[in-house]
């Protein structure tokens, strides 16, 4: 009798806050796990963004910072330049990264700092609600556009990922979902793929991961993930954008 | 009916005061061994997921992957 | 050491090593850019870390991260840059980190100017920030003080885990004068058992954090700011005054406007006028009781600033309508001059005012 | 004794520098000092100038509004400063670039060629060290040798061998000083 | 117009409407959210514009050239965000330009909680920005109020040329009361002939600045807004007050708060003490002459509020030593209760505190 | 008799603060032509940077703001949005639009803002006196830079026009100098199509001109050309990375 | 006279709803009203209350902390508003979700199984209504009429086809009121 | 030598007080007609650029082109 699948160390027993069926979860575990898996949980220091993720910091087992809406990779940077020999990752949502801490992840990115992000795209503001992201679909509603994503007047959605692997010192760009047990198999590759791009100290890494949130999205759990796969990968392709050469 | 070969077989347990009902390893199991169990109400409020029919299980974690909420265990027996 | 003739701004910078400042996150703006640009040269000679952030708001977060991680931190800027910071200082705050924050303030509102003013003292004070915390707030008159208040200031952020503001302002952070680089009163200062460096599977994890969402939870902690700021406003003012027994007039000055307002005494003591001064040190905790040691026959306190008045509200509160509260003020960078101030302190005198 | 300089010129002319090396010398000699330049919007292109005090007691306002000396090397400056130095002060014009006279006749006024003596010694940009050899001359604020104590440094070790040189710019300023006293006396 | 149920962020939305406002730029943050979202369904439908911004700064940034451009315009956000905006705001200050700015307070510091608190007094009143400006800071407690002023807060920014904030906690921001939309008395509004629009070739080019890079010029505009400050300090004082010619307590509140006093209050009439009230309404310009009415059998001023003790500043220079000045907050989303502030005027009553 | 060339009624009376042989001037002239020629002049809001163009707003004869460091494309919008009917343009320097004002930049493109945008890289900070600017390129020294510029501590320079092409509402992008007369005619050209990007209603536009700081590179005005042409260039490769399709 | 209402349950469970009915139709009679949600970190996925107040005199503190009534529709809710019923108050407890009996005896206990009627109904959704119409029948405090008035208001026009089966709802826990007011006395 | 063809002759005027002596104009020139004038210092401060032989000019506007501080009017006559 082996345990094929367990509880990794790499989080607390502190239940999670979020909604029934939020992928969230699912991104925590792994990058939990990951940590735990390649040896750096007992030195590593995460940043927790503002957003669902607030929490984060009661979650992950290991030391934690929260950080002010956006700034995660900035507090994440004054952090691994004290301490270079820690393990040091930020979690961050669209919100926070994508829209108010746009210049500090580009500036983490083109400063090469060495430390990992983990990128939760679900195309919306869930903590507060429900209101639109800059990775807001076309057509989409959410409360600040309530008749839906109109490109006329805000434009189509930023694809991040496209956007941080035109810059150098950003040396691990990938694009994964967590929608099916495979992708989540995928999932869980890259992180650890990008985390030893910090542990071999070659720079900045992120993983953008498309997630649900069947709260704000108004859809089961279930519901979410089909959108996500309908709607969101269409738009914004899986896949990996930059590794370093080496690891090729 | 087909010589059936050398099945694996799994177990797999529930942690269930903290699941959520999400019903995401209800849709991720191959084998459609899950569901939620509308009798019951846990601590949290949730109809919990439960398992029909365990000698189905082949250990497969599909479920276990899928938890956002890492209500579920699984062992290889 | 032997005394040498540096910029206020390089000054800061000396200072900040001497005291076991390693890391320095910073952007340029004029009338600070010396103190960035000395920890570029200095810094990497000690083991440090100088980096320009992309941004004042990257900068103080990054120092929100160093200090979280253990680090003695700083960060410096003026005043447009300063309000940049607001957020982020709010969250050191909150989180009771230690760091070093310096403002060399120039004129505003907005772009303003790059000229010398003290137009942000209600901003350091009272905090720009959101929600209710302070900051240790030292105002320097000369470079030694400044030099001093600098080392003395990673003391006490240390030992009170809060932000503390070197407030200066252009004047101070470009004139040069001579210094000399020394220990300040021994402090016992807390071990940093709380900094994040990794839980070394020995510990807990340690979190550093403002977030309490449960109103009782905040509440508590709000009240133990209270009271660590409470014990800082017991121990910490620091207050210079003169005369005050016996004037007839005060003049209330801080930083290099206090010199100016010293000049103007010795000035008008030899015209046998009686005018005393108090120079608060520090700005928070403010010397409000300095101020009940006036004598009663006092005419007036005459407030003078590099702004429209920020610390006459100060005055006010500690003079509790006892005496009334006269104001002279240049603004813009325009400096207030010894003869401005004597001519006020002769209109007190002759109850022109 | 309280000493409040002004020191005026063109960016470039190095009036920044001798500020420094008079209140540096000041320091040696264990006077209380200040210097502070102007980095006003006037910088870029246009005229510097720095407050220098050197003064037995405390330095009060660091600021100089009201010199007891002003060293002028152009034109604007002497313009800007003239009307400002104290009844009884002193006025350091740089003849060479400043073409009219003093119109105080309150104040004791010096001409330096300071640009004509540098070229003669060959190096144009010592015309500020020849401005502050005639300063020091008349004032007596400090000696030559504390200002030769402080070159290497306001300006490096490296500029050490440039000592000479400065040496001799500032005995020529000192000189400028000491012919006009005889002539007017 | 029939009075509607309306929850108070809704409600400034619908009263900017009402007020030919027709520009929105924010960024979502609770207990604000609900009206970013209003303004985004209802503006489309009036031929107005709802932009979310990248950022609160990038929101102010976008008002202050919305209203440089001449429009009547707005932004709100909750605490930290309003921190972020410090430096535009005093940027919208320096160039003089009329913007409405909503603070729906909550606790802090840091990131704090989203329970409602009144803990940016300082920041608002004060200046949380650079420079030597001034907001109009108009505090409602009720629904309706905050409509009204809301409505004449446009135009008091118009007429002055100055940025208004509203400044609210969570819970007025998130309470439904019955308003009615109603206009102000009417004001004489200058024309905004100095807005950009473009030349058309028939003027001079329009410049929106708060760069003066001479000390005199700079001074100069710091005069001129001190002398519309004083204006504004003479002419649009608000405050409502209540028995303060016979009580033996007056409190001193404002916004929400204030409402809890009067329950305490009436409570406190009907066992037979003499209570009095102070509420500013406009918390900038500070109703300091008000307090000379207290009458001077006065037992002392309490200052009630949701923070540590900020008001308590305005009523100490207020009171000018006359009376004590007592306080009682709550922090963190707490709130102050009747019995609360009914014990603590017996107290006072009693000479225990 | 004809005249082949003179000053621009787009320019005003006013002389410029900037240092002898600044790049800035010419950019500024060839701005203020494009105003003229395409008669947009009198319907221009510009918006001036905190940079050395902060006084741009006396300098081009048509309606200005100053805008806080970094958000001229924040306050931009703002003006747009208020005045659609306007041609509104940004004037920005390397440490305002690729530093301090990254997410503005970013987000006016991702909105698609119909705002033209000049963008100065000199690869310093002119203004407060030559600190580094994300733009320094490797070894080269700035006074917050005094050993030259490392890519191990703080990454290679940014590429902003890359970086901006990659956005969707980003629909004219294009890198030019004005180091020589041909350069010139061309960056003109450049501005011109930038500007109709906006006066056809097609979205962002933005023109990267590589641009000298004897001042605060320590050179003469013709050597900074020099430098410019061999350590610029090389890095920041000249050309259009993006037009819309119909003006291709 | 002046009624402060706590309304508490589950999200989703409509509590904020009927909380806005009730104000609305104060409104609607001229009384003075307010309604206060709690929008804390209890929200996501926990429990949800709001403060209603009716007064005839103006509305003091919108925070209800000792209500006169207080309607429960969970046992969480139940714990934590029991104790701070105002003596003399009223208590409306759901009793389809909520086992035990309240253990004050110094305030009037109303026990609906609005779950069960709802089901009833045939719309598990009306539960609320089943407790709104038991409160006003007991307190009194407006009609139901109003509450009818306000329907559309808070519902929203495309919800009036929903009128009858509310109004049912309403009358239901109205009737239970009756039923055990007849019983107890 | 080569029969000239009919050559474009210009005009460059400068507007000498505002003139920052930067040098740029002088490298433009392809005909190497423009100095800077050492015996001259304009209001600014600066030697002034000036043309030392006008009949060589080809009204190209290169000097114009590359002048900063738009001090330089070309004619072509
Ligand atoms: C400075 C500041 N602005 C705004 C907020 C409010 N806020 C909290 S979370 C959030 C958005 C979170 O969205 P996202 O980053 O996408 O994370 P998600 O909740 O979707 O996981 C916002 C705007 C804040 N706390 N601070
Ligand atoms: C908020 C803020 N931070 C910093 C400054 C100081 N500052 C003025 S200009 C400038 C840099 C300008 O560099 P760049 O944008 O490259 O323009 P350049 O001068 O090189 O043309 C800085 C940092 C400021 N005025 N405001
Ligand atoms: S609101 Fe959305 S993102 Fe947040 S926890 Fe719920 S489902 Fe997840
Ligand atoms: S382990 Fe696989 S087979 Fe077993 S319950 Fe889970 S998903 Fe189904
Ligand atoms: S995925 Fe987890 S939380 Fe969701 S129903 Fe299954 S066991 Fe419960
Ligand atoms: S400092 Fe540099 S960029 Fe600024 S004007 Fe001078 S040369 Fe131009
Ligand atoms: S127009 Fe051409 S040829 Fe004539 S001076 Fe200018 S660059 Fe030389
Ligand atoms: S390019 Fe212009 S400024 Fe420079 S030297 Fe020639 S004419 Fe003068
Ligand atoms: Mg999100
Ligand atoms: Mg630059």
């Amino acid at each position: 009798m082996t345990i094929v699948f367990q509880k990794t160390r790499g989080l607390t027993d502190v239940e999670t806050h979020y909604c029934p069926g939020c992928t969230h979860g699912i991104v925590h575990r792994l990058v939990a796990e990951a940590l735990e898996e390649l040896g750096v949980l007992d030195m590593a220091i995460g940043v927790a963004p503002v957003g669902c993720a607030v929490l984060a910091y009661k979650y992950f087992n290991c030391d934690m910072h929260e950080a002010a809406h956006g700034r995660a990779p900035a507090v994440a940077t004054g952090i691994k330049r004290v301490r270079p020999e820690n393990f040091v990752f930020t979690y961050q949502g669209d919100g926070d990264l994508a829209s108010i801490g746009t210049a500090e992840i580009v500036h983490a990115a083109h400063r090469g700092e060495k430390i990992s992000t983990i990128f939760i795209n679900n195309a919306i503001y869930g903590m507060t609600g429900g209101q639109m992201a800059p990775t807001t679909l076309v057509g989409q509603k959410a409360t600040t556009a309530p008749y839906g994503r109109d490109e006329a007047h805000c434009g189509k959605p930023i694809r991040i990922s496209e956007m941080l692997a035109t810059i150098d010192g950003a040396k691990f760009v990938e694009r994964v979902t967590v929608t099916s047990p495979a992708h989540v198999r995928k999932a869980k590759k890259a992180i650890k793929e990008c985390f030893k791009v910090q542990i071999e100290g070659k720079g900045f890494g992120i993983v953008e991961v498309l997630s649900t949130c069947p709260t704000n999205w108004g859809l089961t759990p279930t519901e979410a993930l089909k959108w996500l796969e309908d709607n969101m990968i269409p738009y914004y392709p899986l896949g990996n954008f930059k590794r370093p050469e080496e690891v090729e | 009916m087909a010589q059936a070969k050398p099945k694996i077989r799994g177990r797999v347990t529930f942690n269930e005061d903290i699941c959520k009902g999400c019903g995401l390893c209800v849709q991720a199991c191959p084998v459609n061994i899950i569901t939620l169990d509308n009798s019951k109400i846990n601590a949290k409020g949730y109809h919990p997921a439960t398992v029909t029919d365990m000698d189905k299980c082949i250990a497969c974690a599909s479920c276990a992957l899928m938890c956002p909420d890492v209500v579920i265990t699984v062992e290889r027996l | 050491m032997a005394k040498v003739l540096m910029k206020g701004n390089e000054a800061i910078g000396a200072a900040a090593i001497e005291a076991g400042c390693r890391y320095f996150f910073g952007y340029p703006i004029t009338p600070q850019s010396e103190l960035p640009e000395y920890m570029a040269r200095e810094l990497p000679k000690v083991g440090g870390v100088f980096l320009q952030a992309e941004s004042e708001i990257a900068a103080i977060n990054m120092v929100y991260g160093a200090a979280g991680a253990g680090a003695r931190v700083m960060t410096s800027s003026s005043s447009p840059g300063i309000s940049l910071k607001q957020e982020g200082i709010s969250y050191i705050a909150g989180a009771e980190l230690p760091c070093l924050i310096v403002n060399i303030m120039r004129g505003g509102p907005g772009l303003g100017s790059i000229l010398p003013s003290q137009t942000d003292y209600f901003q350091a004070t009272r905090g720009g920030g959101n929600g209710d915390y302070r900051l240790v707030v030292l105002a320097p008159s000369n470079v030694q003080e400044l030099v001093d208040l600098v080392i003395e200031g990673f003391d006490i952020a240390d030992q009170y885990r809060n932000p503390v503001m070197i407030l200066g302002d252009g004047m101070i952070g470009q004139m040069m004068e001579p210094v000399e680089l020394r220990k300040p009163k021994q402090r016992e200062l807390p071990p940093k058992d709380w900094a994040t460096d990794g839980t070394k599977d020995k510990r807990k994890p340690n979190i550093i954090n403002s977030l309490y969402l449960a109103a009782e939870e905040l509440e508590a902690h709000n009240q133990r700011l209270q009271e660590k700021y409470k014990k800082i406003m017991e121990n910490e003012v620091k207050v210079e005054s003169y005369n005050i027994e016996d004037a007839d007039v005060v003049i209330a000055a801080y930083g290099t406007i206090s010199r100016i307002a010293k000049t103007a005494i010795s000035q008008l003591e030899k015209e046998g006028y009686k005018v005393g001064l108090i120079r608060p040190i520090t700005l928070w905790p403010y010397p409000y009781d300095e101020f009940e040691k006036i004598n009663d026959k006092c005419k007036g306190i005459l407030t003078v600033e590099m702004n429209t008045g920020q610390m006459v509200d100060d005055v006010k509160i500690a003079v509790k309508g006892k005496f009334p509260v006269y104001f002279h003020g240049r603004t813009g960078g325009m400096v207030p001059t010894p003869d401005e101030i004597i001519d006020k302190v002769k209109k007190i005198y002759g109850g022109e005012i | 004794m309280e000493e409040r300089i002004i020191i005026a010129g063109f960016g470039g002319q190095g009036v920044m520098a001798i500020g420094q090396l008079l209140t540096y010398a000041g320091m040696i000699e264990d006077k209380n000092v200040s210097w502070l330049p102007s980095y006003g919007p006037e910088m870029r292109g246009g005229t510097a100038n720095c407050s220098v005090v050197v003064s037995t007691e405390a330095v009060g306002s660091p600021v100089v509004v009201s010199p007891t000396s002003a060293i002028v090397m152009n034109k604007p400056s002497l313009d800007k400063f003239e009307p400002a130095v104290v009844e009884g002060g002193r006025l350091f014009i740089n003849s060479s670039l400043v073409d009219r006279k003093s119109n105080r006749d309150d104040i004791e006024v010096y001409y330096v060629p300071a640009n004509e003596i540098a070229n003669e010694l060959g190096n144009m940009r010592v015309a500020n060290m020849v401005m502050l050899g005639a300063y020091i001359e008349a004032s007596k604020t400090v000696s030559l040798e504390s200002i030769l104590e402080g070159f290497t440094k306001v300006f490096g070790e490296d500029k050490a061998h440039l000592l000479p040189l400065n040496r001799e710019a500032l005995e020529k300023g000192a000189e400028v000083v000491r012919n006009q006293l005889a002539t007017t006396v």
